[in-house]
């Protein structure tokens, strides 16, 4: 494993982790969250973890959101924090 | 709240860094972890089992209890937002519109159905004109997204990917199909009915391959004694075992992942969504 | 070779699935399904209780692997006593189930029978499994299904009673895991026996403790424990009756059942009393949550309300009494899993019917009952003796080898908290008598004249019969402690 | 200093799964709408399988699918050259554990929703206080 992409993708992590909750629109959250299971999906691969890595794509990044998606447009996108 | 918050995250965080300490160093191949029950995986599976993706053979073999109850749960969350959200009530406000001339009907508080065929059609609330290239687009894609499922159900043995991830991307399909045309393109094509039984079968497969072992001869489970039933080389038959799980897990899965979209986006009702 | 162990838990998750695809189908088959595949799962816990009574610890293989390599259910006195005590509950229940599921879910008794089922095969298969992985999916399947089920209650309070509870279940299960990951980053292992036997030389690492505390600070999530118990007082009051007769005794006994387990086969007595000395620290907790639970009951005004604090004060007793480091607490702590269970199911069920018959159970609305539903109070009355713990009945029993505990230790803030405890819930009871027994209705009195004809309304006799059994069945349970605490928790103490 | 950049260095992945899981915990716990919290639960949910994997982790190793020839050849498999299984199989049982959570915690929103017109925790307790 190469450490210099390792950290940045963990520092991708962490800024879309503390993006995704700190967003005042629930569908920027969405998206923000999908990005955040992206990149965990990615760390994952890097460490060796394929299996883990390829359910995390599949149900993550991918089917997650749109339930996200499609909670968030039969609620609302408004959010206080 | 946001102070409660504050101390509860910062005593646990500082437990865990606590514990970090005496961490065994990062990638160590002498840690405990990768020494005492892994080499015996790694060293076995393939002699064993004749299964070369050893995360499979752990998951649907040695461990294959566990996946049979992580099925149970996917099953579970299915059926839950089935009995959470669905909504039988027809509602009474429809829009109907007209196919040569583009006229929108608006019904309200009426029992009468229009007869939709040849003239009208049932559109949504908001209604949207379906996008041609988007709709050609998924048209093609759908078809090659569900044989990659299919791959990645078939050939979890050997690569990555399994049941559980071929279910999934089978399930995504039909969200494309549902999203790129409408919800009831998709309940029209694929019954309620026909997803529910569909979510039962696949646990039921897959317990029902774990149960056919005991009346034969071995423990739960023990795919090794299924050898009379299954045709081909009798070393083969515990990957033959696994592969009828994953196929029942997939099923499962796609099943469930579809009735979990279909019930949010329509808060139950399944007549329009996204 | 028997597949008993097994059984115990299969059928049912079968039941479930059949059940389940008899909704789609034919909807009456699925009670009929429901009810053989308990009844299987009954029988079999009880073939293996004998069995292992008579000859010691059943262990089960899955899939033939040998213990380390794959998962193993190992059966002693403790579990085999514990899956009885799920299964046969879980199945009385059940029977007594039909009517007010009727009531309660209208269209989807079907899926309610699938939930239900998966719910105890959770609970059974979290007692019988001998492995700490299996153990959390587990513990997942019944949260999930109790998050289900919660919902499926008030229409406007449920759900979000529900949702808290998830948030919560989370963190709790969550926490569980995290010490699971620390214990197997120590040992490499996941099977309870195979860790116990690698802890023996990692007695001072710090991952050990972490993992220790982590993992009882999941389980104390999970079974409500005083501080960390804000989710389960909505949650079971507003859940449907059905669910909440079987959750209400199980869910936080087999969480308990689990404490035990990871405290006495996978820590250790020495590691947790000798080498951590947390032993008085708990047993204060565990004061404090008996108080606690005892004085939030009395301020409540809904009769299932204050049931679900006493539950909590319960916890107390129970989590006391295991934490006091003495041969006589962890009997008293074992035993009052057993009893309390019993006791709170025979109270729940008397509940029930008075659910079914009245809507609503503010503690208002339940004057006149004794005239009533006789038989339903008569169940009531015995179960409150229990819990308050009258002589003759089963609850007075593990009080009194857990205040016996106590005195052993020098723990007297706790013997006086039970004692506390037992008079507060002394006087709750008996408030709850008051108003059920004399103030009968104003309506009777203004017509004065002789005796006002009060009509029998009892529940149906399903019910009836079952909550009359489970309520004999306290006395019974009392009278023969002696020979449970000798035949079952003592061997398995030693 | 000296040492501890080293120390930093060498276990990045585990500071780095603490401070995830302090994210997650604290949107759990601080934060007033309700879909918020769940993104938190899933971050907390997915920082532990952070943890799980790099206990797995191993140098120089490859990914746990061993290469086999043809049928019958079995080549000597060496237990230092790939990574080890165990940790990928018990996430794998965490993921799907985790979406069958999110997926009933979505469904419950849309249900709260429907009922109180409002996701934020504040206002559903006042209008609960008030009915």
């Amino acid at each position: 494993m190469h450490w210099p992409i390792d950290l940045i993708v963990l520092t991708f992590v962490i800024f879309c982790a503390i993006a995704a909750i700190s967003v005042k629109d629930l569908l920027g959250t969405a998206i923000l969250f999908g990005a955040y299971s992206f990149m965990m999906c990615l760390l994952w691969a890097i460490m060796g973890a394929v299996d883990v890595a390829f359910t995390e794509a599949s149900v993550g990044a991918g089917v997650s959101t749109v339930f996200f998606v499609a909670a968030v447009f039969r609620t609302s996108r408004r959010t206080k924090d | 709240m946001k102070f409660l918050g504050f101390i509860v995250v910062c005593l646990t965080g500082a437990l865990l860094l606590y514990g970090t300490g005496q961490f065994p160093a990062w990638g160590d191949p002498g840690s405990p972890a990768s020494t005492h029950l892994s080499n015996y995986y790694i060293e076995k599976t393939v002699e064993q089992t004749q299964v070369p993706n050893i995360v499979t053979a752990v998951l649907a073999d040695y461990r294959g209890f566990d996946t049979m109850f992580e099925t149970s749960v996917i099953f579970c969350a299915g059926l839950t937002c089935f009995l959470l959200l669905r909504d039988f009530t027809e509602k009474k406000e429809r829009f109907y519109r007209h196919r040569p001339t583009g006229v929108i009907l608006h019904v309200k508080d009426s029992e009468k159905v229009l007869k939709v065929g040849k003239e009208f059609e049932h559109i949504d609330k908001d209604f949207v004109p379906s996008d041609l290239i988007i709709k050609t687009v998924c048209r093609i894609l759908i078809p090659f997204i569900q044989i990659y499922a299919l791959y990645v159900v078939a050939h979890g043995d050997f690569s990555p990917g399994g049941g559980f991830q071929g279910g999934v991307i089978f399930g995504s399909s039909l969200i494309l199909l549902a999203i790129s045309y409408d919800l009831k393109t998709l309940v029209e094509r694929i019954k309620e009915k026909v997803l529910g039984i569909f979510a039962a079968v696949g646990v039921l497969i897959y317990v029902g391959i774990a149960t056919i072992c005991m009346p034969m001869g071995g423990n739960f489970l023990n795919y090794g004694m299924l050898a009379p039933l299954l045709p081909g080389d009798p070393r083969h038959v515990r990957a033959l075992g696994m592969l009828g799980v994953e196929i029942g897990v997939g099923l499962a899965v796609m099943a469930v992942m579809a009735i979990i979209y279909i019930n949010i986006v329509s808060e139950g009702r399944h007549d329009e969504g996204l | 070779m028997d597949n008993y162990p097994v059984l115990i838990v299969v059928t049912p998750l079968l039941a479930a699935l059949f059940a389940g695809l008899a909704a789609w189908i034919e909807e009456r088959l699925s009670y009929p399904i429901a009810l053989i595949g308990l009844a299987i799962s009954t029988f079999s816990a009880f073939k293996v209780l004998m069995r292992v009574i008579a000859s010691g610890t059943i262990q089960y293989r899955m899939a033939g692997w040998a213990p380390p390599i794959g998962i193993e259910y190992r059966i002693d006195l403790l579990n085999a006593m514990v899956l009885m005590l799920v299964s046969s509950v879980a199945f009385l229940n059940l029977i007594a189930s039909y009517k007010s599921v009727e009531q309660e879910t209208n269209d989807r008794a079907a899926s309610f029978y699938t939930v239900y089922l998966l719910f105890v095969v959770g609970l059974l298969g979290v007692t019988a499994t001998g492995d700490l992985f299996n153990l959390y999916v587990l513990i997942e399947i019944t949260s999930l299904t109790s998050y289900a089920m919660v919902a499926l209650g008030d229409r406007d309070r449920a759900p979000l009673a529900s949702l808290n509870y998830i948030f919560i279940g989370v963190i709790g299960a969550s926490f569980y895991l995290l010490g699971v990951g620390y214990l197997y980053m120590q040992t490499g292992s996941l099977n309870m026996a195979d860790v116990s036997r690698i802890l023996q030389s990692h007695q001072g690492s710090s991952i050990v403790l972490t993992a220790f505390i982590l993992c009882m600070i999941g389980l104390w999530i999970k079974m409500a424990f005083f501080p960390l118990h804000v989710w389960l007082p909505n949650a079971y009051s507003y859940s449907p009756v059905a669910f909440s007769r079987v959750v209400a005794p199980l869910m936080t006994k087999v969480m308990i059942y689990i404490m035990i387990r990871l405290m006495i086969t996978v820590f250790g007595y020495d590691y947790i009393f000798k080498t951590l000395h947390l032993s008085s620290a708990v047993v204060w907790l565990a004061t404090i949550a008996i108080l606690a639970g005892a004085i939030m009951a009395l301020a409540q005004k809904n009769l299932k309300k204050m049931l679900t604090y006493i539950i909590i004060c319960e916890i107390g007793y129970m989590v006391g009494g295991a934490w006091m480091g003495n041969q006589l607490g962890m009997t008293g702590a074992i035993l009052h899993i057993l009893n309390d269970a019993l006791m709170t199911f025979a109270m729940f069920l008397a509940v029930g019917n008075i659910v079914y018959k009245i809507k609503d159970v503010d503690l208002s609305n339940l004057t006149g009952l004794f005239g009533k539903m006789p038989w339903t109070m008569a169940g009531l009355v015995l179960a409150a003796f229990s819990i308050i713990g009258v002589p003759p009945t089963c609850g007075f029993f593990s009080k009194w080898y857990l205040i016996l505990a106590a005195f052993e230790k020098g723990a007297y803030q706790f013997a006086a908290a039970l004692i506390i405890s037992s008079l507060i819930c002394a006087v709750l009871f008996f408030r709850v008598f008051e108003i059920c027994f004399f103030n009968t209705d104003s309506k009777d009195h203004e017509h004065g004249n002789g005796h006002p004809q009060i009509k029998i309304e009892e529940a149906p006799v399903s019910m009836l019969i079952i909550s009359g059994l489970v309520s004999l069945s306290l006395i019974v349970v009392g009278l023969f402690s002696g020979t449970i605490v000798n035949t079952i928790i003592l061997p398995f103490l030693k | 200093m000296t040492d501890l950049l080293p120390l930093i260095v060498a276990k990045y992945n585990y500071w780095l799964y603490v401070i995830l899981m302090m994210i997650g915990l604290y949107a759990m716990i601080a934060k007033n709408n309700l879909i918020k919290k769940v993104v938190g639960m899933n971050i907390f949910q997915t920082a532990i399988i952070l943890f799980y994997l790099s206990i797995g982790y191993k140098k120089d190793a490859t990914l746990p699918i061993v290469e086999v020839g043809h049928e019958g050849q079995e080549a000597v498999v060496r237990a230092l050259d790939y990574i080890n299984p165990l940790p990928h199989v018990l996430m794998l049982t965490a993921i799907v554990v985790s979406v069958a959570t999110f997926g009933v915690a979505m469904a419950l929103a849309v249900r709260i929703y429907q009922r109180y017109q409002t996701l934020e925790e504040d206002e559903l307790r006042m209008r609960l206080s008030e009915e």
